[in-house]
């Protein structure tokens, strides 16, 4: 067992400075940040994954959606009154809700569904996968693939999904008025608990046994079960946990964003999710998180100001990133 | 939200004192896709509106003030635009926002113009569905572009229809309304198909398309596919001396670029050509090929978003004040200003009152207006067949 | 059902397959050698169609899309060496990176293109003896697509060949059974790789060319074509050419024929279902040669 | 089933069949509880593929694998392996970035369980064990090192250490000691001698001066076929190996 007290010391530093992120922020920054923070989340999942257990998913965007999409669907149905159906359902001639919508009415239903579903859709899809021997490059590839098709899938469905529009135009969550100035504020420590949780679960994750065995998979996969081990469960595992902190992410960043749409599953967001990682550090928690951090941050200020250099910028650091530094940047505080 | 409005509209007030009339650049936000799949038909938009702040800035700016454009990039992503629209009316101080192409991209910026008690001002012929007193539609309602497009397909005898689209959400829409118009006028819809945006593979579409043996196509499709469908088409020996195709998103732009030969001859509907023969078209087209290139093709979203710059120049003149609320509210009582597409003016649900114009595609790579509608139509953003009893409530 | 509507979707599921077919050879080739996916092998298609349209601008008149094959070949063969031996040479042993890294190439290929040839798109047009369809059956045969049919057999036949009879062929299989082995023979190995790297980015590049014979030169153009040509990798088995063929033409037959049913978009979700399925009664492809997971 | 006597493994007339090419050709092999052998043959002989049948990494198209009267032959890999049979192979299978405790940790943990693994540290006994094996492959003063930079014949003994740290009853070692100088190899060989009696273990190599110190009951295979079986004696002076050696050499 590695020793936990630095890694929880180090978090502990970094939370209350995070925690002055109110006091000195304007609202729109702080907005952003939690965003980003958000989206820091689903990064912990890669590191879990990519990092320690050699699965290279090329899909997240699949799970981050269903947490966005079960969160979104609460959101959509709250405001109504009984037999009603949300707005574009009725605009596609859909008169009655479908059974799948109705538990999401219920709050408590719709909170565990944005862990359980992203993470029960995971485990399914690499039980199906792995349990046939399928991995490494293979497996991303069908990963890229599951994106498309769910992306496809949501907008080819309109009247039940909001197709290509997404879902949109909430106007509260249990309770939080989200018009009122002040939601911006809890929604931002809203977003800080969840990822200190989530950086929490991962953190002993791979400090216990698992982590372990994890690395051992992703080190010689078919060595481990000659040893006796399952060795597909363990990644499994990682993958089912990688899913349900992209479905928080999801769900989050749905709150902050005020959308969930098919634009943010598919092929490209998915696998701009792994350049987060790799440019932060694939073995680094804190490395993910300030990488997502700092890509977004960039694209929000250089796609408006020299759009076409843009796609370069991006472009360029995939294949810096992986060539020459595959540590990321945590690698490179570790080598100076 | 009250209490942010309330807040905005005090400011209002304050900035409407005449001290301020010759006061430094007021800001507005320009915000389109640069980048992404839609960066190709955003940017002209961008262009037209720049054009036309440029053009104001030139006659000495509203209310004596000079405007200055913030232009921020929408990505082609509507969480993205939801974002930015953030940024430029809370940091950026802009007074208002000019831009948004897809449904997807205004349906993710509404709720911040709510939020925030802002206004958009959304150039794009889309689906209806919607009117939100925060944005000021003013391209073709369904019943200014679809609808006509339908009456003259009618007239001219034609009973059995294919849809075919790219799927999202105005192709899904609009197909709704068509079919149920179709249905009321007893004709028949031979066939209804989607694609993936972008896709380019028709194989099968154009299988049931000869199985099917319609009379007219009516073609929701987008960008790429567009040429994919028509080259495709030709190969089959489905010209449309056989079987016209009536395009909804295929404008000057499209065309040009897929090779005018391919298209010859295949019919839209819009609300603006470039081909319209008045004396601010010839100035507009020249002043933005003037500054944009003589190889720009003007398309019928950039008119709308160059119309909307010089609506809003009004409407703030009229209100003598930035102040969105009362904006919009002098917006939809302004007389009818003249514009590249004749004179225009907004009706009460704060969208465009205006014509449609059936085109039909010469070899040049220009539309031949082949009809008009009888008169100014009046913009209804719920179809009454396909959406009984909706309205738009009065803001 | 018509019969004649069935028959043509059957001919469109050999055409839709051929085309995939186009796309996938080359992944397949290198994925079999060297065991990396070239992320960018979208944009060598993509190349390959630039290359055709700007030989259609030199060479005008009815031959100028046979010209335009073995350039766009020779082209996207010697852009698939430089990326080999600027980039996917020094990856090799990390497969997983190299989809990363060459994601980063596509990325800036397609802004390249953007910035070359603007982001509408060029117009390739097809020559008049392209033009027309013939009816069997009822059903219509577009000669275009018989082209693209004959390209795909041409590159097949040429291929099978090339690794049968050719002194390369055989230095090729040779690798394929035991990379360490024929290094210590004395075949240069990475020689090896490159050259069947290139061959695969080169196929691309005529990929491009009968792309643009039904459709648009975009930036993006390859990207239509390159997830279902990642999935005819996964289901074709490792290395083999034959599995490659049946992986490509039975997911053509699935696209094309669920068409029948569904419209194009639910179609492709399908196609994924399918290569799901499949993998759980095969896991090791259409043909097996080897293990899939890529491991000892 | 019959269990008859000590028997603990019957290889029983299996064949592999790869593309028509048959690695293993209706072969039988038995070995008792506690023996130690070694399977000999030229390249191409089978060999390797008879551990990989074994283990269950390929699956005969004829013939079982019965292990403790039971037949194994179509059980998962890790299934197999958590029965009772363990399995070095020909190159070096360390995990590379792991310690060589940890390596080894992973070897001797008792449950193999999933749910076993969401705890921290490990069970005295399994630390014990882990402890005992170290020093018997003499890498004691190794245990942090990561097993990614070891020497290659570090690295072979840390293999056969985590094979038997499994406890399995039956190593199976291909080739233990590729690689390896003349004072390894007696070494290695005084390792494996020392195990058998509490494991049994069929020693896959053709390093015939290793064979020998190994003192074990030999057998012999060419073509996926039995050949003959005997003392390193009775091999060495047998006219059928010579030709099966010299052939090829020929």
């Amino acid at each position: 067992m590695r020793d936990l007290r630095r890694p929880f010391g180090i978090a502990a530093l970094l939370l209350v400075v995070a925690a002055t992120a109110p006091l000195l922020l304007s609202a729109y920054d702080l907005n952003l940040l939690a965003r980003f923070l958000a989206l820091a989340l689903l990064a912990l999942g890669l590191v879990l994954t990519w990092g320690h257990g050699g699965i290279l998913s090329l899909g997240q965007g699949v799970f981050f959606g269903l947490g966005g999409y079960a969160l979104a669907m609460h959101m959509k149905l709250a405001g109504l009154a009984p037999g009603e159906v949300p707005e574009f359902m009725m605009l596609s001639g859909v008169e009655s809700l479908p059974w799948w919508w109705a538990p999401f009415a219920h709050p408590a239903v719709a909170i565990i569904a944005i862990v359980a579903v992203p993470a029960l859709v995971a485990a399914l899809f690499a039980r199906a996968v792995f349990a046939r021997g399928v991995s490494g490059t293979y497996f991303s590839l069908i990963t890229q693939a599951l994106a498309l098709a769910f992306a496809t899938l949501l907008v080819s469905q309109q009247d039940l999904t909001g197709g290509f529009n997404g879902l949109t135009d909430f106007s509260g969550v249990m309770g939080l008025d989200l018009n009122d100035p002040g939601a911006g504020r809890w929604l931002y420590w809203l977003t800080l608990a969840c990822l200190a949780a989530g950086w929490a679960l991962v953190t002993l994750l791979l400090a216990s046994r698992f982590g372990t065995m994890l690395r051992a998979v992703r080190d010689g996969e078919n060595r481990v079960r000659y040893l006796g081990h399952d060795a597909a469960a363990y990644k499994v595992v990682a993958f089912a946990v990688a899913g349900g902190l992209a479905g928080v992410a999801g769900a989050l960043f749905t709150l902050h964003a005020g959308v969930i749409s098919p634009a943010l599953v598919g092929v490209v967001p998915s696998i701009e999710m792994v350049i987060w990682v790799a440019i932060g550090g694939r073995l680094s928690l804190a490395g993910a998180i300030l990488g997502t951090v700092a890509v977004n941050f960039a694209r929000d200020k250089v796609s408006s100001a020299f759009p076409e250099l843009w796609p370069y910028a991006l472009g360029a650091l995939f294949i810096l990133v992986v060539t020459l530094l595959p540590g990321g940047l945590a690698g490179l505080r570790k080598r100076a | 939200m009250a209490f942010a409005g309330r807040f905005l509209s005090l400011a209002g007030l304050l900035a409407t004192t005449p001290a301020i009339a010759a006061g430094p650049p007021v800001k507005v936000g320009v915000l389109q896709s640069l980048t992404g799949t839609m960066a190709i038909s955003e940017v002209t938009v961008k262009n037209a509106e720049l054009l036309a702040i440029a053009e104001i800035n030139a006659k000495g700016g509203v209310l004596g003030r000079q405007i200055q454009a913030v232009v921020e990039d929408g990505a082609s992503d509507p969480a993205t635009f939801a974002q930015k629209a953030g940024k430029l009316i809370q940091q950026g101080g802009v007074v208002t926002v000019f831009g948004g192409w897809t449904s997807a991209s205004r349906k993710a910026m509404l709720p911040v113009f709510q939020r925030n008690a802002s206004l958009l001002w959304y150039p794009v012929q889309f689906e209806g569905n919607e009117c939100s007193p925060n944005i000021i539609y003013t391209g073709a309602q369904p019943n200014q572009q679809i609808v006509p497009a339908l009456t003259w397909a009618t007239a001219k005898g034609h009973k059995k229809y294919f849809l075919i689209g790219s799927d999202y959400v105005f192709p899904r829409t609009a197909n709704l309304i068509l079919k149920k118009r179709i249905a009321a006028g007893k004709m028949t819809v031979a066939g209804e198909d989607y694609v993936p945006l972008g896709g380019t593979e028709f194989s099968a579409v154009i299988a049931k398309l000869r199985a099917a043996k319609p009379d007219i196509v009516f073609s929701t499709l987008n960008g790429d596919s567009n040429v994919a469908f028509f080259k495709q088409m030709a190969a089959a020996g489905l010209t449309s001396a056989k079987l016209p195709v009536m395009s909804f998103s295929i404008a000057e732009q499209e065309a040009q670029a897929m090779g005018p030969a391919l298209v010859n001859g295949s019919y839209a509907v819009w609300n603006y050509f470039q081909s319209i023969q008045t004396p601010e078209n010839k100035a507009f087209v020249a002043a933005y090929k003037a500054k944009f290139g003589a190889k720009a093709a003007i398309t019928d979203p950039m008119v709308h978003g160059y119309v909307n710059v010089w609506l809003w120049k009004a409407a703030v003149e009229k209100a003598g004040s930035f102040d969105p609320a009362r904006v919009r509210k002098a917006a939809v009582t302004l007389a009818a200003i003249p514009s590249p597409m004749g004179p225009v003016k907004l009706a009460p649900n704060q969208s465009l009152v205006q014509r449609a114009y059936v085109g039909q595609l010469q070899p040049d790579g220009q539309f031949k207006i082949v009809s008009q509608s009888p008169g100014m139509i009046a913009p209804e953003p719920y179809d009454a067949l396909a959406f009984p009893g909706k309205s738009c409530k009065p803001a | 059902m018509d019969p004649a509507l069935l028959l043509g979707q059957i001919f469109n599921g050999f055409s839709v397959g051929s085309l995939y077919l186009l796309a996938a050879l080359g992944l397949a080739l290198s994925f079999g050698l060297m065991r990396v996916i070239n992320m960018a092998h979208g944009e060598m298609l993509m190349l390959g169609g630039y290359l055709a349209w700007g030989t259609l601008q030199v060479v005008s008149g009815p031959w100028g899309i046979i010209v335009a094959l073995p350039v766009a070949f020779i082209g996207a063969a010697i852009f698939g060496a430089i990326l080999h031996t600027a980039l996917i040479a020094r990856l090799s042993a990390r497969p997983l990176d190299t989809l990363l890294a060459t994601w980063g190439v596509s990325l800036v290929l397609q802004q390249a293109a953007r910035s070359l040839f603007g982001a509408i798109g060029v117009e390739v047009t097809a020559p008049a003896w392209l033009d027309g369809a013939v009816a069997i059956g009822g059903a219509s045969l577009p000669y275009a697509r018989l082209f693209i049919l004959g390209v795909a057999a041409l590159v097949l036949g040429g291929l099978a060949l090339l690794l049968a009879r050719s002194r390369i062929g055989l230095l090729v299989r040779a690798v394929n059974q035991d990379r360490m082995m024929a290094a210590a023979t004395g075949i240069d190995v990475n020689r090896i790789d490159l050259i069947v790297f290139s061959l695969g980015t080169g196929i691309a590049g005529l990929a491009g060319v009968v792309l643009a014979l039904l459709g648009p030169v975009t930036p993006t153009v390859g990207q239509s074509y390159i997830v279902p040509a990642f999935l005819v990798v996964v289901m074709g088995g490792l290395g083999s050419i034959t599995g490659t063929v049946a992986a490509a033409l039975i997911l053509g037959l699935v696209v094309a024929l669920s068409q029948l049913a569904v419209d194009v978009s639910l179609a492709q979700v399908i196609l994924l279902v399918f290569v799901i399925l499949f993998i759980q009664v095969r896991p090791q492809g259409v043909v097996a040669s080897r293990s899939r997971s890529l491991d000892a | 089933m019959t269990a008859v006597g000590d028997l603990l493994l019957a290889v029983d007339g299996v064949t592999v069949d790869y593309d028509g090419f048959k690695a293993l050709d209706g072969f039988s092999l038995t070995l008792d509880k506690g023996e130690l052998r070694v399977v000999i043959g030229p390249n191409g002989a089978g060999k390797s593929t008879l551990c990989d049948t074994i283990i269950g990494r390929v699956r005969p198209s004829d013939g079982r694998v019965l292990f403790r009267g039971q037949d194994i032959s179509r059980l998962p890999v890790h299934r197999i392996a958590s029965s009772g049979i363990c399995r070095k192979f020909q190159a070096p299978g360390v995990l590379q970035t792991l310690t060589v405790a940890d390596n080894l940790g992973i070897a001797a943990a008792r449950s193999k369980r999933l749910w076993a693994s969401f705890g921290f540290g490990q069970p005295a006994a399994e630390a014990a064990r882990v402890a005992d094996i170290l020093d018997r492959i003499g890498l004691g003063d190794r245990r942090g090192a990561i097993a990614g930079t070891l020497a290659h014949g570090e690295k072979q003994w840390l293999e056969i250490g985590m094979v038997v740290a499994t406890d399995a009853e039956l190593l199976l070692l291909d080739e233990p000691t590729a690689g390896m100088g003349p004072a390894e190899t007696s070494r290695t060989a005084d390792l494996i001698r020392g195990l058998a009696g509490d494991h049994s273990i069929i020693v896959i190599d053709h390093d015939m001066s290793f064979v020998e110190q190994l003192a074990a009951r030999v057998t012999v295979m060419h073509q996926g076929r039995f050949l003959m079986q005997g003392s390193v004696a009775e091999v060495r002076s047998d006219p059928r190996v010579a030709d099966v050696y010299l052939g090829r050499a020929a």
